[in-house]
Formats: structure tokens, C-alpha cells, sequence
């Protein structure tokens, strides 16, 4: 599936593996690919131009597959939860206790998300798939990094125009 | 309807949206997987008997046995 | 230790109590059985696909659908 | 299992039930016995002559399998979390949500502390199982109830001493 991905989209897909990884996920998650690509200067360019809030897209304390904002929308405290555990269970319990196996899996909406990185390339008319088909794709998938991009400010039409338009430093 | 949920900031991970209570049921579990690990093995360290960890768990002694023997 | 610990009201439900640890861990899975019970009831009335909800749940659809059409 | 029992005895084992039931738990637990037994007078009056403190006990807000205090000593605020689920779900979701099969069956401990009560019988020379063996029982196994008793003031050698004492009213 990766052959026509470049260095730098497979080195995206690599590190959203090691993102899943960090951060005690089980699946790897759109989000996890968003961080990976948020990686190069480019992509994070792209995204600051579009009023993304780089450093707080990056920072968003992750859980692995602990929701924070979700748990939260419910009443569930999760840094009270954490500190509870840390008390009792020792530093980083929570974390750790996350069983994270050899190979994770793709989530189903980064499944998707790598799909249309495919089409995105075929549609702007390029012959491999690069790290900006991946975010463009991203933006396509209704999925939780591209409502994680929304939720710290990017204006996602002006994110796609500058996506589209074929970069001479992009590889 | 997700789609416009999802494109407006305000509306987005409130307990409005059906889509964050059903993540917050996923991380529940994962809360529970979690702990239950961590809460076993320390019951256990603790001197706890397989049978009072079930007991407190509101499961069966083999199933508690069955499920944390290994990870100790 | 058991013992001592249920009869110091001091210590009663601590999160040094391993019982109490292990007692939470129950309640969260039953907290989020419960809310899984009425969330995915939500996210079909407002239209949500079986596919959508088992995304967020972060299971299959099939698993989804068989453990909830009948509630509906 | 029940022959030997008082009217009154019998009466709290399906109050126990009932108890159990109102609360969306899935299985009958000591405090469901407990709460049962403190409708009579007798025993409410045995409690309260211990210093426990019976409306405190009868007042307790329980949310059937759900533990407020074993999840407030993880983080978790269940109050926060009934107050989001009602916002959003309709008043009383969570408890309406709790599935209580038709037979709720006796919790182990529960079980324990019925079998105990007929021990306490034969070891105060009664013939038959009375309400005051069943709290005797409750004393004796290491189960929630007591704990609760405990936390409401309750001197339990106090009580148990009174509950030895044969009482003319006490069917």
C-alpha cells in the first residue's frame, strides 16, 4: 500500500505509529497521524498559515484512547482521575497499565484517511502520494484529528487551498 | 448533522453531541481495563485473596484468576 | 489488614483501601455499561448510523448492533 | 432455606429484594438487607441505641452497582457525572438505565450473611430466625453493610450486645 508514498509521507505513517505508541494507544487514530505530520516544518507551516495553534495541537495532553474532553462532557475528571491513580498506583500508572501490542492497528477513520490520501493525489493530478495529500486527506475523513484541528482554531478551507497548491520545498 | 457538528468549535466534545458521549463510554472502559489491572495486581501485593478481589469486583474467582494470574 | 481497615471509619473508603480501588473499577463498568445503554439510544435517534456509533465506541458494527437493536 | 424464619425476618429478605430492585442494582447486597431490616423499628431502635445514625443510614444516596464513594476515591464525582447524564439524557437516566432482572439474586456476601444469621440462631438457643440474627450477621461478615454501619456511628459491639440480649417485641 505504501509504494507510492514519498520518504517523508512514509516517514509520517512510521511516526504516527510511534505517536499511537507514546501515548498508550491501541489503535493508531487520525490524531496520532496528525502529530506525526505536524512534525515537519512544512505541514505545521501550512497549518499556522491556516491559524492552527501548532504548539496547543501538539501539546493537547493525550491519554492514549482516554478522552479527556470526552470524559469530561460525561462529568468524568480525567487529570483528577490521573492524579487519584498517580497517588495511590504510583507516577505514570495510568499510562503504563495501557497495553499496547507489538504491531498496533490502523483505527478505521486512519484506515480511511490513508485511502483518500490515495484519491487526493490522483485528483491534483501528482504521481506519489505526499505528506500534504495526507493532511488533505485528513480534512476530508470526518475524523477526530480533523475536529482537533477545527477545535484549535484552523480555518480548514484556507488549510486546503494552501494544501492544494503544490509546494516547491513539499517532497 | 456530524458534519456540522464536527465544522462548529463551539458545539464541538459537549456532552450535546452524541458522538463525544459514545467516546466517553469507550474511555470509561478504558479507564476500568486500566485500573482493574493496576488495582489487582496492588490487592494482590497486598495480600488480598483471589476470592475477595472477585468479591469486590462483583465477579466469579475464576473469572478474576483467569483474566490478572499472568500479568502478576 | 481487611479487617482493620473496614472497622476505622477513618480509613473507609480511601483510595488506600485496595477493596475500595477494586470496588470503583465495578462501578465504572457498570457507569459506563449504563451510559452506553442510553447513549447509543441517543445517537440513533438523532440519526446516527450503526457505523458511526461503533467508530466512536471503537468497536465493530456488528458487535454493536447485535448488543443494542433489541433496546431500541 | 427460608422455613425457619421469623414473619419478620422473611419480610426483610424480600424487602431486601425490593430494596435492591428501587435501586437498579443487579444483586441483592447487604446494604439492601440492611436498609430492609431498618424499617423495623426494633432494629432501627437497636441501631440508633449504638449510636449509629438511622436516617443517615436510610438517607445514604445509593446509585445501585454504582459505589459513590469507592468512585469519588478514584476521581470520579459520581454526582457530576448523574448531573451531565440527566442534562443530556432526561432526569433519572442512569438509574432507569440499570438493568434489574426479574430475580435479583443474592450477592455472595449477602448469601454469606443469610447462612450466618442461622448460626447465630443456634448459638443464642433460638429456634427460629429472627430479624435481630439476620443484623447479627451482617455484624459478623465482613461486608459493605457493616462498613456502612461504621461510617454512621455505629458502636458495633454496643449493637451486639443489645441484639444478644432477647427482646420481648422482637418477633
Amino acid at each position: 500500500m505504501f509504494e507510492r508514498f514519498t520518504r517523508e509521507a512514509r516517514a509520517a505513517v512510521v511516526g504516527a505509529q510511534e505517536e499511537a505508541r507514546t501515548r498508550g494507544a491501541r489503535q493508531i487514530e487520525t490524531t496520532h497521524l496528525l502529530a506525526a505530520l505536524l512534525r515537519s516544518s512544512a505541514t505545521a507551516g501550512a497549518v499556522t498559515a491556516a491559524g492552527g495553534d501548532v504548539q496547543a495541537l501538539v501539546r493537547t495532553p493525550d491519554h492514549g484512547d482516554l478522552d479527556a474532553e470526552a470524559l469530561s462532557a460525561v462529568g468524568v475528571d480525567l487529570d483528577a482521575v490521573t492524579a487519584q491513580a498517580e497517588k495511590t498506583l504510583g507516577p505514570g500508572a495510568l499510562a503504563r497499565s495501557a497495553r499496547s501490542p507489538k504491531h498496533l492497528p490502523f483505527a478505521r477513520e486512519a484506515k480511511k484517511a490513508l485511502e483518500l490520501a490515495l484519491r487526493e493525489a490522483i485528483r491534483l493530478q501528482d504521481r506519489s502520494i505526499e505528506s500534504r495529500h495526507l493532511l488533505l486527506a485528513v480534512l476530508r475523513a470526518e475524523c477526530s484529528a480533523r475536529e482537533l484541528l477545527v477545535r484549535h482554531g484552523t480555518d480548514l478551507t484556507a488549510l486546503r487551498s494552501t494544501l492544494e497548491t503544490p509546494q516547491p520545498r513539499s517532497a | 448533522m456530524v458534519d456540522r457538528m464536527i465544522d462548529d468549535p463551539a458545539t464541538a466534545a459537549t456532552s450535546e453531541d452524541p458522538v463525544t458521549g459514545l467516546r466517553a463510554v469507550r474511555s470509561l472502559r478504558e479507564l476500568a481495563d486500566r485500573l482493574e489491572t493496576l488495582q489487582v495486581a496492588r490487592a494482590r501485593q497486598l495480600g488480598l485473596s483471589w476470592q475477595e478481589i472477585a468479591d469486590a469486583l462483583g465477579v466469579t474467582r475464576q473469572a478474576v484468576h483467569k483474566k490478572h494470574r499472568k500479568e502478576l
